[in-house]
């Protein structure tokens, strides 16, 4: 890492933004419509690809945009619209739930950063690894092509599911 | 093959069969049924009869025969009698048959009954034939189940839902303490094989350790207890009785319950000696909670089917009293009890179903004045109630007289056994003298004055069949006690120590001051 | 030992009567109650041949091993080794003390039978009452035989059961099937007793069988008499006695038992089953000690003033019979306690005589008053029935002491016992008791056979036919002369080795002997009898309540035993019935059970709250889960 | 590279693309045929797997280790391929009623066939996870298949959402594993593992894999899902579901748990027991008072799934000493398969007209059907564990397993756990009587009209009774079977 | 303080908590589902950041699979959600309230 500095203040730069715009996803405390969450959700998308950049994870953060803010935000976007869900805003959230469901987050958060703190990551001073295209690529296509063509077929299996589900009755 | 695979094989063989016939066709299935069981008593009676010229194999067993099955858990079908399960197999066919002419009534889905009541009998007399633990167990629960669905579709009376329910899941629990005895039994012996003779030979040679024993010896004492309807997990075995259809209860309540007691005798005592030792007065106190408390409760009841299911729980209480003694006279009046209740059960139960059908209540209040127009089956019903309350002449005596000895010869045992005759021969006496007076005896009620009596030689057959086995064994008793001793001195040889009974008393004898205080 | 097959066939027949009788002949009256007295008759016949061969003091045994357990543990007593093993012999023991009640209970159960046959000719189950009859002479005949414990006791409980059989004979009579009830109930009370004793000298002596028993005692009389234990085992088996011979505090199911037909009465409850607990007290005389004797005679001896007392108010002829038998049981069993086994055998058999002839003629009496058994719609009977009214005097002079006749005898023997023993309070006892007899006797005697009909029955009484009244003569022979024909010398050798045997005259004369018990029984006799004379001569109802009042009520009422047992012994089973009743209904059924199935099923329902449909409560449960999990594992 | 290994997975797919391009050329009133199609291409995969030389017969690893091929895979293969033959008997009597397009029902069928294979033998967690997810996803939408049905597609977002959490985690947890030491596959990971024990977050990974397969067999807590998928879902998704899905959740389990991770696996027996009980008990709880049989179905399949966590709680004691505790739930999922495809088939035919499956459906059965009648009681009384039949030579295996464990170490915690799952046999006992009571003797029998069953039906459920009794008269041949499978597990 | 692994991890941790939160308390199908998709990225951040640590490149081979899986899913979850709007003219879950107990 040639300036620590910089890249410091990038990651918390982008970390902050990520959190933010992930509470804002979830819990947006003005705006409760989708549409806002799903704005948000790009956003926390974009800056997560920054901090996959701050990682050397080049291709992943390309594709990260590609994929995700390009095609998965969409498409939510796509079904929100086409849904019309204008009455989500009268629905309030249950205080009960509300306080229940902080708790158990809140229990879990408190576990896991404990945990965080009494484990010891052994930290290698100088990674080397780049997450380029090409060294994913032959990584992909040689030790995980099973997996890979498993995949494939999940694609088909949920290509014919999105259709099957989408089309209309025939009768 | 051995005459026991066939003694327990053609029911079931029956049962198979009637599968493929059409329920239209009563009486080929009846005949069936009847021909099945027939064949198969039979072969007990000739077994029996051959029992002594049999020859005899290395552990002392009989007509033995052994097939492997899963080599791989040491789980084998081996079947073969000696002297503890000679009787209960006797005792088992002939029930089996009379249980099956009483089922002349059942009317409706009658090839069901049939199966089921086929299906009970052969996994019954399979279980008390087997020598393999898991077979033993195997072939219990293939009998029992039969017996909830008989109770829940062809049981009569408001309750009939209650008992079934209650029925199904202390037998259950009962089964599944006991498997779970087993189960450890097995492992802990570290004999790695179900097979019951291989391991007693092997916990002869390297004896369970003493916690072990403390440990598996009460889940099999309750387990098997629960099935035996020990006091105080008894509650389901009159009701079950009361609303069962009568081949049903002949069935269970004469053969099917002695499994618990039979597991008791042929597998607790010979593997954990010292905690049968140690469980002997809790044993005795369970017992006389069998005998003096259902006893009690039998007193009470105002339905006829009801009081002979309490008294057949009372009765269990003198096997556990045998069980209690650790020594070969008990535990030879216990076995002797077992097959004695089996014939006295079955034939109180077929009584009370003849009565049943005839007049349709078993109300002893609505009832009455019955000798009258029931000459034969009051009769029958007369000495079947003689015999519950232990008269001589009847194999019960013997049986609990033996007891009564057996109990009496371990000094710590007294007071169980002045309470046991307290309940042998004055509880049971003030009940079925009631019972006797209610329904056979006083004015007949103008509603029965057109009952029909057991009429022909078929109808009479199963109770005379059942009573004149009562007799044989109550008038030569040694038929059975020659068979049962070699085999139960084996059990207490490992199981009891030496009882210095006499050594105590005639200390006291010496010593003229002292007092015996029971 | 000659003829030795013919004890078998005695005790055999009568079970082989019963069992074909049952079998195959229900349907013929006549046949059936053939073979019964055939059976009994034979019976009687082969016994008088065993005898007239072997004589009385055979001292044999014949014995079948009946059934055995584990070792032969009786030969070897007195080692410390435990007992190991259960020996039952079926056998028959053959000495004086068998072979008289032999006699008795095929000779008088004889002519009982023969005098059913035509008693009992109306009645539609007349072949089941033979059949009965049957089981019961069996059941006798085997206690009469047994040579140990056991197999007594189960004889012993024959007789109980086919007592219950007979006198519940007519079952259609409520009163009937609860007299039977009562009687096999209260039987069992003393069974009870009598089978813990058999277990105790068991559990000591480690045998059963009489013979062997008699000579361990012979042998170690002295510890073994004076060990506590063998007291308690005496008074155990003693209470096998009162039960059957309905002794104090067990009485109450004789007098109920009348309501069996009568010669069952006369059967039973006069010469046999009654008798079988002093058989059975003379038959194991050897192991009773001081402490137990004691007991023994002062129950006896309460027994018989207690029944005499309520024999006086009684109305019922058959009642008033039933009365006197236990009062004269009483007398025997005290005459056991006071040592004097000859005297209460002497007793027994003389009683079998006059007691089963009262019973007999009452029967008559009964049957010519068309089931009438009230004493007051009788009356003036004498001439009507002449052969009865005299044989019913016979009896009547036995029972109540007067010379010659065979009670005078054998209660002489009594007396002269309590005073041998210097026993004074029962020798006062048996006196008053003797006197109470005679009166109630008689007044019986006077009510029933003098003073003018109180009925149009008594008007029309006729005379019993021929199977009757033969029976009657027969017996009223042996009342009369039973005192003196040799009876007490097989009885006196068979308990007193150095017994003479007396020769007719001596029998004759043998109360002078003792003048004193002899002089206080006649005067106590003739008072009762002139009592009863000048009160019941001509008396139509009974002037006794008036005088005695409150006690005439008691004694009527039978001093209230029953309803005090009702009270107390049956109420307290009732109750503890109850309860256990309610427990095993409401606790263990309802309760317990209802506890546990209601209490899975509810947690079924809450269980199944959780699945509330609502898939933000499932994820925040399996976020929960997981919380859970993490903390479980590594939250510590 | 031996690519021969993966012959089944091969056909199977190949099999889904003719499947789901046959609609085009199949006239619609035939498609239904389609799935005997399937039948019997599965039927000859099934046997080649006994019989083929050198195609299963061939133990190795492939694809750089994250695919093996060893006994307890070709266990698994096998059994999943039974199930699917059984389902597509199911489906195909089912077709009238999914109008969505029977011949992708019938493919997706065989795709989630193929996922289980995979993850049959998946050795590493990419292939875990890929196989996981396309077993998953499939399911989806063969849960939402009915989607003219509200409670369809009900059932599929509830499945979808909690679906999705659970793979969330997993896939965390994957990711925290993968981070913490740097491997993958099973077998490298399990040489290294026994650094990591005191790791948490490694710990923490591990856990939350488990919870992901635990969301899979419906383990308690993680089982609130299934009476809802279970009663939503077309039935034979529905079984396919309950046998398919929740052994492919086992495959992985006992992979991961066992190959992976057995030190770790071993730490936490104690756990494993709770779960166990606790997963026994509230799947029998809640079964008590149900009256709609899928749901009940769903309940009794947690209970299940928590009896057969008792096998793997006795491995986990045994420490990879006995694998009886293996060999006892490859032989209860055996049983199970029968058993739960018998009741399932009886309760697609009975409901047909029905609008849900509620208990009263039954009454009257042995009048209409007494075959089915007789299946069904066979069913639910191998289900409560009652010998001759299949499920009780199962428990019997289990417990045995189980007690072993308390025997040998004794810890009464065995015990106890045995002691839960007879008290949940019990309760068990009482529901499943009341289903054969329902169809015996119940009086209000609305419909008596006969049931009549094509030629399929009858054959696929004379083959699960043989099945059920097959098992539990005979169990050599499959315990060996099981046994052999399971060794794989030992060390 | 020099940005490691543990910085990563925690944003990790805290996206996971934060996806986690939305799915609990939203009831909107749709923001549901794009909670859960916050979930899966959390993994993602981690994968990567270990990859990076680790010198490995399997981790981002894996995140690789992960948003394909992700994208099948959310194509099917939102058919699935699609659909059912138009049976039930909703994608609130307190809707989805035809099973239960």
């Amino acid at each position: 890492m040639a300036s620590s500095a910089v890249t410091d203040v990038l990651f918390y730069a982008f970390a902050a933004l990520t959190l933010l715009c992930a509470v804002l996803v979830v819990a947006n405390p003005f705006n409760r419509n989708p549409v806002t969450s799903a704005m948000f959700l790009v956003l926390t998308i974009i800056s997560m690809s920054g901090l996959f950049l701050l990682l050397h994870a080049f291709f992943l953060a390309a594709v990260q945009i590609l994929v995700y803010a390009g095609a998965v935000i969409v498409l939510f976007l796509f079904v929100i619209m086409l849904l019309d869900l204008k009455e989500e805003q009268r629905r309030r959230i249950k205080f009960f739930g509300a306080v229940a469901g902080l708790l158990s987050v809140g229990l879990i958060t408190a576990i896991f950063f404990k945990i965080l703190h009494h484990t010891n990551l052994n930290e290698h001073p100088l990674p080397t690894v780049e997450g380029d295209t090409a060294s994913l690529g032959k990584l992909l296509f040689t030790q995980y092509i099973l997996p890979f063509e498993v995949v494939s077929i999940l694609l088909l299996v949920a290509m014919i599911g999105v259709i099957m589900l989408s089309k209309k009755d025939l009768k | 093959m051995s005459i026991l695979t066939y003694i327990a094989g053609w029911p079931l063989l029956a049962a198979l069969l009637l599968v493929f016939i059409s329920g239209k066709n009563r009486v080929i299935i009846r005949a069936i049924a009847v021909l099945a069981t027939f064949i198969s008593m039979v072969l007990a009676i000739k077994m029996f009869c051959q029992f002594a010229a049999a020859p005899v194999d290395a552990d002392g067993y009989r007509f033995v025969q052994q097939i492997p099955w899963v080599e791989s858990l040491g789980i084998s079908y081996h079947v073969g009698v000696d002297g503890l399960n000679v009787g209960l197999i006797l005792m088992g066919a002939i029930v089996a048959f009379a249980a099956t002419l009483c089922s002349w009534e059942i009317q409706k889905r009658e090839k069901e009954f049939y199966i089921l009541l086929l299906v009970m009998s052969g996994g019954i007399l399979g279980a008390f034939a087997s020598l393999d633990l898991f077979f033993f167990y195997f072939l219990h629960e293939l009998a029992l189940v039969p017996t909830f669905i008989m109770i829940g579709v062809w049981g009569r009376g408001e309750k009939k839902n209650y008992a079934t329910f209650q029925i199904t899941l202390y037998l259950s629990i009962g089964a599944l303490i006991a498997l779970i005895g087993l189960i450890a039994l097995y492992l802990q012996s570290g004999a790695d094989t179900f097979d019951i003779p291989k391991i007693i030979a092997y916990a002869k040679a390297k004896p369970l350790a003493t916690n072990v024993q403390n440990f598996i010896f009460p889940l099999l004492l309750f387990g098997f207890g629960i099935l035996v309807s020990l006091w105080p997990f008894h509650s389901w075995a009159p009701l079950g009785y009361g609303v069962a259809p009568a081949p049903t209860a002949m069935l269970h309540a004469g053969v099917l319950k002695k499994f618990g007691i039979y597991g008791l005798i042929r597998i607790a005592l010979p593997l954990m000696p010292v905690a049968a030792q140690s469980w002997m007065q809790i044993i005795a106190w369970l017992a006389i909670g069998n005998i003096l408390y259902v006893g009690w409760v039998a007193m009470r009841q105002k339905d006829l089917n009801l009081l002979i299911g309490n008294s057949s729980v009372a009765h269990m209480g003198f096997i556990f009293l045998g069980i209690a003694s650790l020594n070969l006279i008990g535990i030879s009046g216990a076995v002797m009890i077992m097959v004695a209740h089996g014939f006295l059960a079955a034939l109180t139960f077929a009584l009370s179903g003849y009565i049943y059908q005839k007049t349709n209540t078993l109300e002893i209040s609505e009832l009455g004045g019955l000798c009258r127009r029931l000459p034969f089956i009051g009769t029958v019903l007369l000495m079947a109630a003689m015999a519950g309350c232990g008269l001589p002449g009847f194999a019960n005596f013997v049986g609990e007289a033996t007891v009564f000895f057996g109990a009496w010869a371990q000094p710590s045992l007294h007071w169980a056994v002045v309470l046991a005759v307290w309940g042998a021969l004055v509880i049971g006496a003030v009940y079925m003298t009631r019972a006797i007076r209610n329904i056979l005896h006083g004015p007949l009620p103008e509603k029965f004055a057109t009952l029909p009596d057991a009429s022909n030689l078929w109808r009479k057959l199963p109770y005379a069949l059942l009573l004149v086995s009562l007799l044989i064994f109550g008038f030569v008793p040694k038929l059975l006690t020659e068979k049962i001793n070699p085999d139960a001195a084996k059990i207490v040889a490992v199981s009891s120590p030496v009882v210095k009974t006499s050594a105590v008393a005639l200390a006291e004898i010496h010593t003229p001051k002292s007092e015996i205080r029971n | 030992m000659k003829h030795e097959l013919f004890p078998w066939l005695i005790l055999f027949l009568p079970l082989l009567s019963a069992t074909v009788i049952a079998l195959f002949t229900l349907r013929s009256k006549t046949i059936s109650s053939l073979i019964s007295i055939g059976a009994v008759v034979a019976g009687f016949v082969l016994t008088v041949l065993f005898i007239s061969a072997n004589g009385f003091h055979v001292n044999a045994e014949t014995s079948k091993n009946w059934l055995s357990i584990g070792a032969e543990t009786s030969k070897n007593w007195s080692s410390t080794d435990g007992i190991t093993g259960l020996q039952v012999d079926f056998g028959l023991k053959l000495d004086a003390l068998s072979l008289m009640m032999l006699l008795i209970v095929t000779g008088v159960g004889g002519l009982i039978h023969i005098y059913s046959y035509a008693y009992m000719d109306e009645d539609d189950s007349k072949a089941r009452f033979f059949a009965f009859l049957s089981l019961f002479t069996f059941s006798m005949l085997g206690i009469v035989l047994s040579n140990n414990f056991l197999q007594m006791f189960i004889f012993w409980e024959l007789v109980g059961v086919s007592s219950y059989l007979l006198i519940g004979f007519w079952y259609g009579k409520p009163s009937a099937g609860d007299a039977a009830k009562k009687a096999f109930i209260t039987n069992r009370l003393g069974d009870f007793g009598f089978l813990l004793g058999i277990l105790t000298i068991w559990g000591v002596l480690g045998s059963l069988n009489f013979g062997e028993l008699q000579s361990i005692f012979a042998a170690h009389s002295a510890t073994l008499l004076s060990a506590g234990v063998i007291t308690i085992a005496g008074l155990l088996i003693f209470c096998g006695a009162v039960g059957k011979s309905a002794q104090f505090p067990l009485h109450v199911w004789l007098a109920d038992a009348m309501e069996g037909p009568t010669p069952v009465s006369a059967l039973i409850h006069a010469a046999t089953m009654v008798a079988a607990g002093v058989y059975m007290l003379c038959r194991v005389f050897f192991l009773l000690n001081a402490d137990a004797l004691h007991v023994i005679a002062y129950i006896g001896g309460f027994t018989a003033l207690l029944a005499a007392l309520i024999a006086v108010q009684q109305n019922d002829i058959k009642r008033i019979i039933a009365y006197s038998t236990l009062s004269q049981l009483g007398y025997m069993v005290m005459a056991v306690g006071l040592n004097g086994q000859t005297a209460a055998m002497f007793h027994l058999t003389t009683h079998a005589f006059f007691k089963a002839l009262l019973f007999l003629a009452a029967g008559s009496v009964i049957l010519g008053m068309h089931h009438e058994q009230d004493i007051w719609h009788m009356g003036n009977l004498r001439k009507k029935m002449p052969i009865t009214f005299i044989t019913f005097l016979i009896g009547a002079l036995a029972l109540s002491g007067i010379p010659p006749f065979s009670g005078f005898y054998s209660k002489d023997s009594i007396f002269a016992q309590c005073l041998e023993q210097k026993n004074y309070l029962l020798f006062g006892v048996a006196a008053l008791v003797a006197g109470l007899t005679a009166f109630y006797t008689f007044r019986l005697f006077f009510v029933v056979f003098f003073g003018k009909e109180k009925s149009d029955h008594a008007k029309h009484a006729h005379e019993s036919s021929l199977v009757i009244t033969v029976p009657l003569v027969v017996l009223a022979v042996f009342a009369a002369i039973g005192g003196f024909i040799g009876v007490v010398n097989y009885y006196g050798s068979q308990f007193t080795p150095d017994h003479e045997t007396l020769t007719f005259v001596q029998q004759l004369m043998e109360p002078l002997k003792t003048p004193v018990p002899m002089c206080i029984g006649i005067a106590v006799a003739l008072i009762g009898i002139f009592l009863a004379f000048s009160i019941y001569k001509n008396a139509d109802t009974d002037p006794l309540p008036a005088k005695l009042g409150v006690l005439s009520t008691a004694m009527k009422n039978r001093f209230y035993f029953d309803e005090i047992y009702e009270a107390t012994f049956i109420r307290a089973h009732d109750t503890i019935a109850a309860i256990c009743g309610a427990i095993d209904r409401f606790l263990l059924e309802g309760f317990i059970i209802g506890i546990i199935r209601g209490g899975t099923d509810l947690s079924g329902r809450g269980l199944r709250l959780l699945q509330t449909g609502n898939l933000q409560t499932y994820a925040f449960l399996f976020v929960l889960g997981v919380a859970l999990v993490l903390y479980f594992v590594l939250g510590k | 590279m031996n690519s021969s290994f993966l012959t089944l997975e091969f056909c199977v797919i190949a099999l889904g693309i003719v499947l789901m391009l046959a609609d085009f050329f199949v006239l619609p009133e035939r498609k239904k045929y389609l799935a005997y199609l399937g039948i019997a291409v599965l039927t000859g995969l099934l046997a080649i797997s006994f019989t083929g030389d050198g195609i299963c017969s061939v133990f190795g690893t492939a694809f750089h280790g994250s695919f093996i091929e060893d006994p307890l895979a070709l266990f698994f293969k096998r059994f999943f391929i039974a199930a699917a033959i059984l389902v597509l008997f199911l489906a195909a009597e089912f077709s009238d009623r999914i109008i969505a397009g029977i011949s992708e029902y019938y493919s997706l069928i065989v795709f989630a066939l193929a996922g289980m294979l995979f993850a049959a033998s998946a050795d590493d967690f990419a292939m875990l996870f890929v196989s996981i997810e396309l077993i998953t996803i499939t399911f989806y939408v063969l849960v939402s298949f009915q989607k003219n049905r509200l409670v369809s597609l009900e059932a599929a977002i509830k499945y979808l959402i909690l679906g999705a959490l659970s793979s969330a985690f997993m896939v965390f947890g994957i990711a925290l594993i993968w981070g913490t030491t740097g491997k993958l596959n099973f077998g490298e990971l399990a040489q290294v593992s026994s650094q990591f024990l005191d790791n948490k977050l490694f710990l923490t990974g591990v856990l939350f894999v488990l919870v992901g397969l635990g969301f899979k067999i419906a383990a308690f807590p993680f089982q609130i899902w299934a009476p809802d998928v279970y009663q939503g879902a077309p039935t034979p998704t529905t079984a396919f579901l309950a046998v398919g899905s929740k052994a492919a959740g086992f495959v992985l389990l006992l992979r991961v748990l066992f190959i992976a991770v057995p030190q770790v696996t071993q730490q936490w027996t104690c756990l494993l027991i709770t779960m166990s009980g606790i997963t026994i008990l509230y799947g029998n709880l809640c079964a008590l008072p149900q009256r709609n049989l899928k749901r009940l179905m769903g309940y009794s399949s947690i209970s299940h799934a928590g009896y057969l966590l008792l096998g793997i709680v006795a491995l986990a004691g045994s420490a990879g000493k006995s694998t009886d505790g293996g060999a006892a739930i490859l032989y209860y999922l055996a049983g199970y398969l029968f058993t739960v495809m018998a009741g399932f088939s009886v309760i697609a035919l009975v409901a047909r007209h029905l609008a849900d499956e509620d208990i009263s459906s039954l009454a009257g059965l042995n009048q209409r059907s007494p075959f089915l009648a007789a299946t069904m009681t066979i069913a639910m009384v191998s289900l409560a564990g009652i010998p001759p039949l299949a499920g009780f030579f199962g428990k019997f295996l289990l417990l045995k397993s189980v007690i072993a464990q308390g025997a040998l170490t004794g810890h009464h915690a065995y015990y106890w756990l045995a002691f839960v799952a007879l008290a949940g046999v019990v309760i068990s006992i009482y529901y499943y009587f009341g289903i054969v009571r329902a169809i015996y003797w119940s009086k209000e029998a609305a419909d008596l009209s006969p049931i009549q069953l094509s030629g399929g039906a009858k054959f696929s459920i004379a083959l699960s009774l043989a099945g059920i009794f097959w098992l539990g008269l005979f169990p050599n041949t499959m315990l060996n079977l099981a046994n052999e499978a399971a060794k794989v597990l030992g060390n | 303080m020099h940005v490691g692994l543990e910085h990563f991890l925690t944003v990790s941790f805290l996206l996971f908590a934060l996806g986690l939160l939305g799915v609990i308390i939203r009831r909107n199908l749709i923001v549901m589902y794009m909670s859960l998709e916050l979930m899966l990225n959390a993994a993602n951040l981690a994968l990567v950041s270990f990859s990076r640590f680790n010198d490995k490149l399997d981790g981002q081979v894996l995140v690789f699979f992960i948003i394909t899986v992700a994208a099948a899913e959310v194509a099917v979850g939102l058919a699935l959600i699609v659909a059912l709007y138009r049976k039930r003219q909703t994608a609130h879950v307190e809707d989805l309230n035809s099973m239960k107990l």
